[in-house]
């Protein structure tokens, strides 16, 4: 992989909710941690301590227990919340030092968010609601009906362009957010649990949509899940986040097969170990060459499994991005790695 | 002799004030009545006092708008008028502003200044000139009406203006006589507004056309005025009237009632007096009490007139 | 014991000296500055008097047209513009029809001069608290100071007429609309709020694409109440001047005519409840949301 | 021409007929009835009477550190309650201590009547549309119907003083609470009423657990307007009989007393707005959740 | 297994939105789709002819698409909505033929349920809602305070118990919503998408706390969810909805294996397929015995795949619930089942 540039840069953040932030801010610099400061100070730590550098054109998962401030923290990078402590560069420039004509343009233009509870306008119908970043931006009305219409079929939602937000379902709601996001065409999506609503079917198609969008136009993506599976699917690069502070970051293979503590280990215990882990780290070094079939290196076990089954003693070879040969697998090593 | 419970109208202009007043200091002090006093205006007072016989006493009731039910209310012997003229030097007719008079020293009667609209535009039709009557329902409404008739002032070029309160009209008229501005219209004395303005009264050229043509069509409703005749204002009517109640309770100080008459020179000079201090109806009726004991010690008995002096 | 009961208040002559003083320095300034605030309003008065006229002069029939068709636009509901004419038709039948359109013309042009000018003040009054605090004690002085104490230096300033009798209904009708639009605006739900700053919307297009048409339900209670304040205004109104249903009010009053005051105030109540259904029904038809009729 | 100007209305004989004829019906009617109303309305005249009374007697240190005590507990605030109570010591300073008592005791009793009616009344229109479309015209009428014409009958039949001034009060100053209460109830968010419809709440526990709670922003809204509305008719009801700042107000207007009026007047915003801010800072703090103070 | 009572018990149940269902539900009788309906008549078909028995003390799940009438659904058993035609029998009686008051009892004291969103009352802090179910039943102060505290340790939210809803993150307010259905204590849960705001360990463990309440309390839960492996955990049986129309119902095994058409293939195909198959739908019959290991049929094969990998020529046997011998299993065939 090249040397990428960081898109969205966060430093030191701090966030702390209550009648008197900065009071309390000195004791959880001191290390008190998110229970001791609710039950003694009466102040809540939304988040503790985060640097995270996202680089361009990735897709960044942010993951992490039910309240340890994963909101929080994608809701500051455009600075929805003001930090208790802490910066944001976004392409370098520190958004909590932009004035108001600034920030306004970066979200109009660079930036655009699903919301976690939809954030629809209850009033428009679902096309406006489509339109209405682009409406925002100032695009003119045939233009911002065209590019509507084409995420909103692409959601699934056509038919259902002049119902109002109230008369659809929950998930229907939440691809009219989905949609609406898409369209203005930022550079950087902001995604709180965007496909939490939604069936597998649909998930799996709008998961599909992330990925084309990246691929083919290099968007870079902060996307909170819970579902692990999403998280694997989409996510190069995945931080997790307890009580406020950043306790892992790394890709998901690092993050199944290393866990930092037992909490994540835990956390990534249910997950399709077949779907996440790669040949190239079950290799075993074979010094005198290996002559059956070959399987690319970064081949999922999930994919694997029924070549190696097939292979003659159950015994593949491992190759590198090159086509090097680094080692080979064999079905007991294979099935020991998934139910360990 | 027991005098008890005894309720007397204040209505809301400055001579009523002080007379309710007044009444109400030497009820209580000479007579050891209870007095209540209960503000109200004519007409709502009236209809209280003739319906439910509340309040006891109106000291000053101009009886030009209720001068129907309550000559009614007299034959029913509900209502009783103690004394027909508790104030003298009564005087109503149509004003002009003193600087008006000083510029225009020819127009000296009414018949004259009717020729000249023009000196007195009316702002919503300047080709018009404006005459400002009396507030609707007032007696002088109908007889401002009727005599705008009588006079063909439609014909002339006016329009006759409807102040629509008390406040439009004295406001109406203040501000013209405070800026110099011309204005022509109806008012009464004795008030603190003429003597305060210095405002002038035109004389009728015309002579009081006999008490049928008044009676029976200025001072009616204007569909019950056929044919209105030209004429003077006729004299200002003003009575202290009672509910039989109050007379039948005993009616302890009716004789009180009835010798109370204010001279018009001494109720004008009270008027000023309360004007300038923006004195309210108790300040002036303590202030008439204290300087003009000659007056009011000969509406009572001896015993009565001590009391109330040692009271004050 | 004197001095518990009765309060130590400054001396008689303090205060009627105090008073003078308020009353002298206004009369000066009456006569300073009259002429020009009169001349000031003068075109506001040309306007008054000419829609007056042309009320009074246009042939009844088509006032009822135009009033069935006004309706019409408004609510878009038959019961409503029927309902309306048939109200003109009465109020003509009981021989007000002059009276109700003077009083037409002022009270529209006062309505619809209250709400242009009373939503902007609550819009101004939702962006912060401190222009909240300014302006309520502003508006508490407007709504509760007797309308007969403001009728006094109104009516020195500008004389009687139409002009003092509309600025007296403005002051009073305006104060509602301020209040339920600024209310109506800061009850929007932050998480739609949080969704237009998302997008970037500007202050000016979060106000008209969100926080108006969210406020919509408080902002046409607004409306009511002011329409309901005007009409209320209309005697207070005729006590200055100005022609109309409130003058045959007045004449009832003091000649105790039962019959004269509720017919009249009947009329008043009428063009009350037009305006208010038409403007409500309007308002409905802003709101389609809330009913849930989208998809027509 | 003259039929297309002029609306054909009914004849002049007829319509004076009429009118003679409802007036002529209702003095009877009031002769039959007034005693028996006079006497039903009577424990409230004492009430009225007796709260005044006890108001004028009350030594002014007392009746301060009353206010003073009353506003800290509706409101909880130094800044107003020290204000509540300088306001007072200005009234009494300016001489108009004994009318604001006066004023004081009949207004209170008013403003807490038509919230104590008003607000039921909302709740009730707020549970059907049929209610609504019956209670609104009724609402219509109380407020725009001029006070002076309901004045008239309601002399005739309780003649002058508190109570038919107390009535006239409150016919004027009820329908906004009513029509807010009404408005916020029907504006609770429907998801929360669902929840509360699932977990079997009776119509009681829907009402007191989440509708009243929910509408609160606009039922304070109604409360504020009723209280102006309420101190706008001190002058009016003093036409009627009502001792109080509303008696010098009118006469300052017949004498054209500037000063005179202004400061009656402004007592009378001052208690307005003493009653307003002592039971605004009271609804805030009933709605603690708006700014998420739960914490503490 | 014995025979069941049946406790919830959905007839020919039709709902239409519109301005006026009655009129087109004869079109939607004879068989007008959903897509058509609102394409020509503009009404939206929520509900079209389900028939549902739903047992005592287990727990029904139900999925499918996003807006195809799962909330609609579950809302039509407390008759949160009323239906355009059918029936809902509740333990026999028809809720629609309930007067007001039984209709009161009936969710206060029989049934509660969690909103997919939310439903929290705002004015009230978080152990206000909770105990908001108790409340209204009439139990006392201290005996609510004490089931609400209960409960609200049990989901994880100690410490908040004086915040209000709006203070809490998207999966605490799912959570204080869990908390007060449960605390209640119904005999009937009704669940949509109660979980799917949380991470996967706190979704585990409200999970578990299904489990026990209907292992312990024998409750009968209706559970929509979106989530195959969740649906797998609890549902005993599964419902599936498309557009409005029940299309497959049945356990899991039973769906995952014999998908009714293409679209419940689809829908499925993302499954941990090895937590689901279970040995006895593999076993291939041996006449002349086997000697090696053998484990029982009702194995998933994600647990039986190591004892396969380790067994004497990779073969186990399987034996039946009295322990007979049903069959043999190879691992590649296992392989194969789970590839397929
Ligand atoms: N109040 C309403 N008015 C009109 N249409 C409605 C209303 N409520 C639901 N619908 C429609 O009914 C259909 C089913 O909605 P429902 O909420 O039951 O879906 P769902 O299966 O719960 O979906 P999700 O998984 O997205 O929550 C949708 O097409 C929706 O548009
Ligand atoms: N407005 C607020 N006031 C007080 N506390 C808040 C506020 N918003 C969030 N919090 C607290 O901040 C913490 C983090 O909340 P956040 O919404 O970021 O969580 P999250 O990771 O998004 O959780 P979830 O997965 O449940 O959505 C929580 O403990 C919450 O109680
Ligand atoms: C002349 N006054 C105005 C005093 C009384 C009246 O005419 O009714
Ligand atoms: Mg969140
Ligand atoms: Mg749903």
């Amino acid at each position: 992989m090249t040397e990428e540039n960081i898109k969205v840069q966060i430093r030191n953040l701090y966030k702390i909710f209550g009648n008197n932030p900065k009071k309390v801010l000195p004791l959880v610099k001191d290390g008190m941690g998110k229970p001791e400061l609710l039950d003694k100070h009466n102040h809540v730590l939304g988040i503790q301590d985060v640097s995270l550098d996202i680089p361009e054109k990735r897709i960044q998962v942010i993951m992490g227990l039910s309240g340890s401030g994963k909101s929080t923290l994608i809701r500051h990078v455009n600075r929805l919340i003001e930090p208790t402590a802490g910066e944001i560069l976004v392409d370098g420039e520190d958004v909590m030092k932009m004035s108001d004509d600034q920030l306004r343009d970066l979200r109009r233009f660079k930036m655009s968010m699903v919301f976690q509870k939809f954030g629809l306008l209850p009033h428009r119908l679902v096309e406006e609601n489509v339109q209405y970043g682009l409406t925002i931006q100032g695009v003119d009305e045939s233009e911002a009906k065209k590019r509507a219409q084409h995420w909103i079929d692409r959601v699934g939602l056509s038919g259902y362009e002049r119902h109002y937000p109230g008369q659809l379902s929950g998930g229907m709601q939440q691809r009219v957010g989905l949609a609406r996001a898409l369209a203005t065409d930022a550079e950087i999506l902001l995604m709180d649990e965007a496909f939490s609503a939604l069936d597998p079917l649909i998930r799996f198609d709008m998961q599909s949509i992330l990925l084309e969008l990246q691929d083919e136009l290099h968007k870079t993506i902060i996307f909170i899940t819970h579902d692990l599976d999403e998280a694997l699917r989409l996510g190069e690069n995945i931080a997790i986040l307890r009580d406020g502070a950043l306790i892992q970051e790394g890709d998901a293979q690092e993050i199944v097969l290393k866990p930092a503590d037992d909490y994540i280990a835990d956390f990534t215990k249910d997950i399709n170990r077949a779907k996440v882990i790669r040949l190239y780290g079950l290799a075993t070094a074979t010094p005198n060459g290996f002559d059956g079939p070959t399987v690319d290196g970064d081949m999922v076990l999930d994919e694997a499994m029924p070549v190696i089954n097939e292979a003659p003693d159950r015994t593949v070879g491992v190759t590198d991005e090159t086509g090097k040969l680094i080692g080979t697998v064999d079905l007991s090593t294979a099935i020991r790695a998934l139910h360990a | 002799q027991e005098c008890g419970d005894v309720s007397i109208a204040e209505m809301d202009w400055a001579s009523a004030e002080l007379m309710a007043n007044v009444d109400a200091i030497i009820l209580e002090e000479g007579y050891g009545c209870d007095v209540s006093l209960i503000p109200g205006a004519t007409t709502t007072t009236f209809a209280s006092m003739s319906e439910k016989a509340e309040p006891d006493v109106a000291p000053e009731l101009w009886i030009n708008a209720v001068r129907d039910p309550l000559s009614a209310a007299k034959e029913e012997g509900s209502l009783v008028a103690l004394n027909d003229g508790p104030i003298t030097g009564l005087g109503e007719g149509w004003w002009v502003t003193p600087a008006f008079a000083e510029e225009h020293p020819e127009l000296d009667t009414v018949e004259k200044l009717l020729e000249r609209p023009d000196l007195f535009p009316y702002a919503e039709d300047e080709s018009k000139g404006a005459f400002v009557g009396c507030p609707a329902g007032w007696g002088c409404q109908l007889v401002n009406a009727n005599l705008f008739r009588a006079f063909d002032m439609e014909e002339k070029g006016w329009v006759l203006v409807d102040p629509g309160s008390a406040a439009g009209l004295d406001g109406s008229m203040a501000k013209a006589a405070d800026r110099g501005e011309p204005w022509f219209g109806y008012y009464w004395s004795p008030t603190s507004m003429i003597g305060k303005y210095n405002m002038v009264m035109l004389p009728f050229e015309a002579e009081f056309a006999g008490r049928e043509n008044w009676d029976g069509c200025i001072a009616l409703a204007e569909q019950d005025c056929q044919d209105p005749q030209p004429t003077a204002w006729t004299v200002s009517e003003v009575e202290t009237v009672v509910t039989d109640d109050f007379m039948e309770k005993g009616g302890v100080a009716a004789d009180y009632f009835k010798a109370r008459v204010f001279p018009g020179d001494v109720m004008n000079a009270m008027l000023v007096f309360m004007n300038e201090n923006q004195a309210t109806g108790e300040d002036a009726a303590f202030e008439f009490l204290m300087t003009h004991e000659d007056i009011w010690t000969q509406w009572v008995g001896e015993d009565v007139a001590a009391k109330v002096k040692d009271a004050l | 014991m004197e001095f518990l009961t009765e309060f130590p208040s400054l001396g008689r002559a303090d205060l009627s000296a105090m008073r003078r003083w308020i009353d002298g320095n206004f009369r000066e300034f009456t006569r300073a500055t009259g002429e020009a605030l009169e001349a000031f309003f003068n075109p506001l008065l040309k306007f008054l008097v000419w829609f007056e006229d042309l009320l009074q002069a246009t042939p009844w029939p088509i006032i009822l047209l135009v009033i069935g068709g006004l309706a019409w636009l408004g609510a878009r509901d038959w019961k409503i513009t029927i309902g309306s004419v048939v109200a003109f038709v009465l109020i003509g039948v009981f021989g007000m029809w002059e009276d109700t359109m003077s009083t037409l013309a002022i009270i529209s042009v006062a309505t619809i001069l209250c709400i242009a000018i009373g939503i902007p003040i609550g819009i101004l009054m939702s962006r912060s608290d401190r222009m909240q605090s300014i302006i309520t004690p502003i508006l508490d002085v407007m709504q509760t100071i007797p309308s007969f104490v403001y009728l006094i230096p109104v009516v020195m300033l500008l004389g009687i007429g139409k002009v003092p009798g509309l600025i007296a209904v403005c002051i009073y009708a305006i104060p509602p609309i301020v209040r339920l639009t600024n209310l109506g605006i800061r009850l929007v739900d932050a998480d739609v709020m949080e969704a237009a700053d998302a997008f970037g919307a500007s202050p000016r297009q979060k106000l008209f694409g969100v926080q108006v048409p969210l406020a919509l339900p408080n902002i046409f209670a607004g409306v009511n109440q002011t329409i309901m304040m005007a009409l209320s205004m209309v005697v207070i109104a005729s006590m200055i001047g100005v022609q109309g249903l409130g003058v045959p009010v007045l004449r009832a009053i003091s000649n105790q005519y039962l019959a004269l005051g509720l017919m009249n105030g009947l009329a008043i109540v009428a063009l009350a409840i037009i305006f208010d259904r038409v403007s409500q029904t309007y308002g409905k038809r802003l709101q389609a949301y809330r009913t849930g009729r989208g998809n027509d």
